[in-house]
């Protein structure tokens, strides 16, 4: 098609289409009211089984098998785009040489901003309870903070501190716990996902049951996989060139 | 609720958790040796399909219902989310884990893998497919659906040396990604209305609910979503791009049962969500329209192929555009046909996807022109593809035939005395085009076709193996007999046909299963159908398809034979099917443009009989 | 105040969406990507929602504005 | 304001539609997908959302009949915010290995594809 006609079918079928989407808006029961059905269950149950953070609770406890396929969606796009981004037959991986010039402030402020991001990384992980944040989240910070040590112009510091096979043991040590985990609820309590460890009492540190340690896992596993993937777009964009 | 079928309901789990662990283990444990990364995952696929096979023994009280955590309902409520293995569910789980093995077997040792990368995308696919066919919750739905898209997408562009692989997973990629979207967006607009997730609650929120814009734009989102991957037209434009260039062992999966999962999450949502709203009839109609010119465009696109797996993948298309149609019948006779011709489909398709492989890994090409004649020396190959082209266009005993044959009839007495034609016609085209093909590569029949003349993509690309191969291996025989077992099993074992048959009939039965999971409300009984097996019309109608079948492949081959008056006729069909070829371009913006059309199109076939 | 915390933020995702999806200048892709993944975090911020906010502006605003550039510098470098 | 969100949400579904229908680069059409995802997370948090509710993490001080806004659609969104990325990422690896293979990305360039 050309570029008119392509347009013009995509309009035709759009206005068609967002007609329905206003009168289905119109619909429903408008922004902010206070009718959640759902929410009134999900909060109730959060608090019996000692949870906090009632957002972990749904995601870890409640509705734990969703959280089951998204990281296996992490674990498949992870090891997917890792394959994709293989160097093919004809491709040089070359490591650069050198450090690159940076400015030693620069450098400084990198190794500063990452000590701190390490420890929120993992503050966020062990709180995910508790407060905002968790195991994706934290896992995220980790992974992000161990790059700036690009930014702080280390191409090779970064390639040392990331031998990426033991990364790839993580991420699948990681998946594995959770599923781990969820079998290990059949086995206690006769249900798959079962949160089978004593709730605590409300807000410590200690409790939500098994939530801190799925948060744990899924921080391992986020960590290492967003490493993975960052790795190898680096390495794309810097040692790898074609033929 | 007993402890031992407590402990079946657990199987459930199982069969998602394992292939997730398995996955984990080829991840984890870098370096694994290539025999144990086979064996393993293979065994895994197989334990799969043990599971499955459990539960669907342990179906026949009706349902298996799972609640994760054991979050069991109170009062109808449940924070947790359930699987529900009914006969259907756990039938299509079995059969995807069935494939699996085949497909991993198929791959054994020869297969060109980077680590073991590939065995833990397909054990995570494994999951993806397991977890949508159990899942009963919506947005798990969608959780499942993406995880069988990720990992879809990536193997689809496995081989990286390949240009059309690349681009091929990326079409793939982002039209399955949209339809998701929009069937997220579907869920978002359900759940603001109803608040909840659940489909069994789901069921008991919408009975006595007047349908209005806001439900028609939910089912019509969460229907397109599923429908891009059932490839339906005008979404179906990634499938052959994707098909034709993925591995062979991975496309047996995606024909055989990738596919037609997207259309039984998009029958399943209907049956038990929103049946209660939106009148049967209607949505009837509009679908049967729907698979009817799926089924013609994917038959039509289909013959003109010379690349042997991008036309088996328009065949797929015009099957399933048939499934379509009998699923939208909605009665337990035209769900109960459908399921055994996908069944049959899923073998005999799957059989030939591999066949085609051992082509592809022998000369490098699947090109049936560039092949002309030089399959000569593998006789057995051939007689297995023409066979298998013999049980796509329907031949007795393959339950194609008898499948096919279930749902002529439950279209005929739904009213649309014209279909049993349209499917005679569509499934001849297809088989024959197979049929061509099988007999000029392996056969040399008929005259040396001249190359380029069509204008057709031919079939280059890279094969799937280090090196080329130069005889078949046990384990890849193995497979393709095994695939032809599945094509086979339905038409010559009484107990399919049966118990499909009152598998459909819970299918169908969505109050029972909302009943039964929220209330361990006991399915309540199934009768043995009228005509769930061979009949004497419908043994009629399936041979003269396959005589036309023939007909057309010889047809195609000897057209320069052929009167003066029958080539004129079809040079004036030419016009029309260049304009069709056309539209599939290879361009994702055509795609994303026809897949908008297209919503339009189906919102208003669903919402104006409402008016 | 907060409906006008969240009717501005609603606004400005809207038009950053619309920048990103209509703009034709590849290099830009990044910066402008990262601009909405911080308005989807103020927004989501606005709405009660500090988990996805946080979420949002790790992989938003960070690591998927990270993957375009270099994905973007690649395609260039090939040009 | 009562209807104003999800106009939002629609639109950013529509116009990222449209982004990848007019793209002339991958990336960029890559981009304009996480648009139209982006879209699901505005409906999904503006459906959970009330007015003079607060955030539904408790801690260890806030009242627990404290009304809060719907956690279950912010657990939603948190699961489609991994999706959306980790398939962002995949679809990105693509582009740039199409890149290499076709020297180009743009789709009106590319042919491996057709009929």
């Amino acid at each position: 098609m050309t570029r008119r006609a392509r347009f013009s079918l995509f309009l035709a079928g759009a206005s068609c289409f967002a007609v329905l989407l206003v009168l289905a808006v119109l619909g429903l029961p408008g922004f902010g009211t206070t009718r959640h059905q759902y929410r009134d269950h999900a909060v109730a149950a959060a608090i019996g089984h000692g949870t906090a953070n009632v957002v972990s609770a749904v995601n870890f406890d409640q509705r734990g098998i969703d959280t089951l396929g998204e990281e296996s969606i992490l674990l498949g796009s992870v090891v997917g785009a890792a394959a994709l981004l293989r160097p093919a037959r004809r491709e040089q991986d070359h490591a650069p040489a050198g450090g690159g010039s940076v400015l030693e402030a620069t450098r400084l402020a990198g190794y500063v901003v990452l000590a701190v991001t390490l420890l929120l990384g993992i503050d966020l992980i062990a709180h995910g309870h508790l407060t905002p944040g968790g195991g994706f989240q934290g896992g995220v910070v980790l992974a992000t903070g161990l790059h700036l040590l690009y930014v702080a112009g280390r191409y090779p510091a970064l390639a040392r501190l990331r031998p990426l096979a033991s990364f790839e043991v993580g991420e699948g040590l990681g998946a594995a716990a959770f599923a781990g985990l969820g079998v290990a609820g059949m086995a206690v309590a006769g249900s798959f996902l079962a949160n089978v460890l004593p709730s605590g009492s409300f807000g410590d540190l200690l409790s939500a049951g098994s939530v801190p340690l799925l948060n744990v896992a899924v921080g391992v596993e986020v960590a290492c996989g967003t490493v993975i993937l960052l790795a190898k777009f680096l390495e794309q964009a810097i040692t790898i060139t074609g033929p | 609720m007993g402890t031992f079928e407590a402990g079946t309901s657990q199987l459930l789990a199982l069969a998602v958790a394992v292939p997730i662990l398995g996955a984990c283990l080829m991840v984890a444990v870098t370096r694994l040796a290539r025999l144990v990364a086979d064996s393993v995952a293979t065994a895994v696929a197989v334990a799969v399909a043990v599971i499955d096979g459990w539960v669907l023994v342990h179906t026949g009280a009706g349902r298996v219902v799972l609640w994760h955590g054991g979050w069991l309902p109170v009062r109808g409520f449940s924070v947790g989310v359930s699987f529900v293995g009914d006969q259907f569910g756990a039938g299509l789980a079995l059969l995807v884990a069935v494939l699996m093995a085949a497909a991993l077997l198929y791959s054994w040792r020869y297969f060109e893998a980077v680590e073991a990368h590939y065995h833990a995308l397909m054990l995570l696919f494994l999951a993806g497919m397991q977890g949508f066919a159990l899942s009963g919750d919506l947005f798990d739905m969608f959780v499942f659906f993406e995880l069988m898209g990720a990992v879809a997408y990536a193997l689809t562009a496995f081989k990286i040396e390949d240009a059309s692989a690349l681009q091929g997973g990326l079409s793939f990629a982002i039209m399955n990604s949209l339809g998701a979207y929009f069937a997220l967006f579907g869920v978002g607009l359900v759940y603001a209305r109803t608040g909840q997730l659940g489909l069994p609650e789901l069921n008991r929120a919408l009975v006595g609910h007047r349908p209005d814009a806001l439900l028609v734009a939910a089912f019509v989102l969460v229907s397109c979503g599923f429908l891009v991957k059932a490839a339906m037209v005008p979404f179906h434009f990634w499938l052959a791009d994707a098909h034709a260039v993925a591995p062979s062992s991975v496309c047996v999966l995606f024909s055989g049962v990738m596919v037609e999962l997207g259309l039984y999450g998009f029958v399943r949502v209907y049956l038990v969500v929103f049946r209660p709203v939106l009148p049967g009839p209607d949505i009837t109609r509009a679908f049967v329209v729907l698979g009817a010119i799926t089924a013609v465009v994917g038959a039509v696109m289909c013959f003109g192929q010379r690349h042997i797996k991008r036309l088996l993948a328009y065949s797929t298309i015009g099957h399933v555009g048939l499934f379509l149609m009998a699923l939208s019948v909605l009665s337990p006779d035209g769900v109960g046909g459908a399921a055994v011709y996908a069944v049959g489909h899923a073998g005999a398709k799957g059989a030939l996807f591999l066949l085609g492989g051992i082509l592809l890994n022998r000369y490098g090409s699947v090109d049936e022109l560039e092949l002309f004649g030089r399959g000569r020396r593998h006789r057995w190959t051939g007689v297995a593809f023409v066979v298998g082209a013999l049980a796509l266009a329907g031949l007795p005993p393959f339950g194609t035939a008898l499948g096919k044959s279930m749902a002529e009839e439950s279209l005929a007495s739904a009213g649309y005395g014209w279909a049993p034609a349209l499917f005679v016609a569509v499934s001849a085209v297809t088989g024959a085009a197979v049929l061509r093909a099988g007999l000029r590569v392996f056969f040399g029949v008929g005259p040396p076709p001249l190359g380029s003349g069509s204008g057709a993509t031919p079939g280059t690309e890279e094969p799937d193996v280090e090196g080329r191969l130069t005889r078949v291996p046990l384990t890849m025989a193995a497979a393709i007999a095994a695939l032809f077992g599945v094509a086979l099993v339905g038409g010559v074992w009484r107990l399919v046909p049966d118990a499909v048959d009152r598998g459909a009939q819970r299918f169908a039965d969505g109050t029972g299963y909302a009943a039964q999971a929220l209330a361990h409300v006991p399915a309540g009984p199934t009768r043995a159908l009228p005509g769930g097996w061979w009949g004497v019309e419908g043994v009629a109608l399936s041979l003269a398809s396959v005589a036309l079948a023939v007909v057309l492949a010889l047809g195609a081959i000897y057209l320069s034979r052929l009167p003066d008056a029958v080539r004129a006729w079809g040079r004036r069909l030419q016009p029309g099917y260049r304009v069709l070829r056309r539209l599939h371009s290879g361009h994702i913006g055509d795609y994303v443009a026809w897949f908008m059309a297209g919503l339009a199109g189906v919102a208003a076939l669903v919402g104006f009989p409402l008016r | 105040m907060s409906q006008a915390v969240v009717a501005a933020s609603l606004t400005f995702v809207l038009l950053m969406g619309t920048a990103v999806a209509l703009s034709n200048a590849p290099e830009r892709q990044a910066v402008t990507l990262s601009v909405l993944g911080l308005g989807l975090t103020v927004l989501f911020l606005a709405l009660q929602a500090p988990d996805v906010a946080l979420s949002q502006l790790g992989v938003g605003s960070a690591v998927l504005p990270l993957m375009v550039m270099l994905a973007v510098r690649k395609v260039r470098s090939i040009r | 304001m009562r209807y104003y969100a999800f106009f939002v949400a629609g639109w950013l579904l529509l116009i990222g539609c449209l982004g990848i229908v007019r793209s002339r680069n991958l990336v960029h059409a890559v981009a304009a997908l996480s648009v139209c995802q982006s879209g699901t997370y505005v409906l999904l948090l503006a459906v959970g959302f009330q007015w003079k509710a607060v955030a539904p993490v408790f801690g260890n001080t806030l009242p627990t009949n404290t009304p809060v806004v719907d956690p279950v659609v912010q657990a939603m969104t948190l699961t489609d915010v991994v999706v959306g990325a980790t398939v962002t990422a995949l679809l990105l690896a693509m582009a740039v290995q199409i890149a290499k293979r076709q020297r180009t990305v743009d789709p009106d360039e590319l042919s491996a594809l057709e009929g």
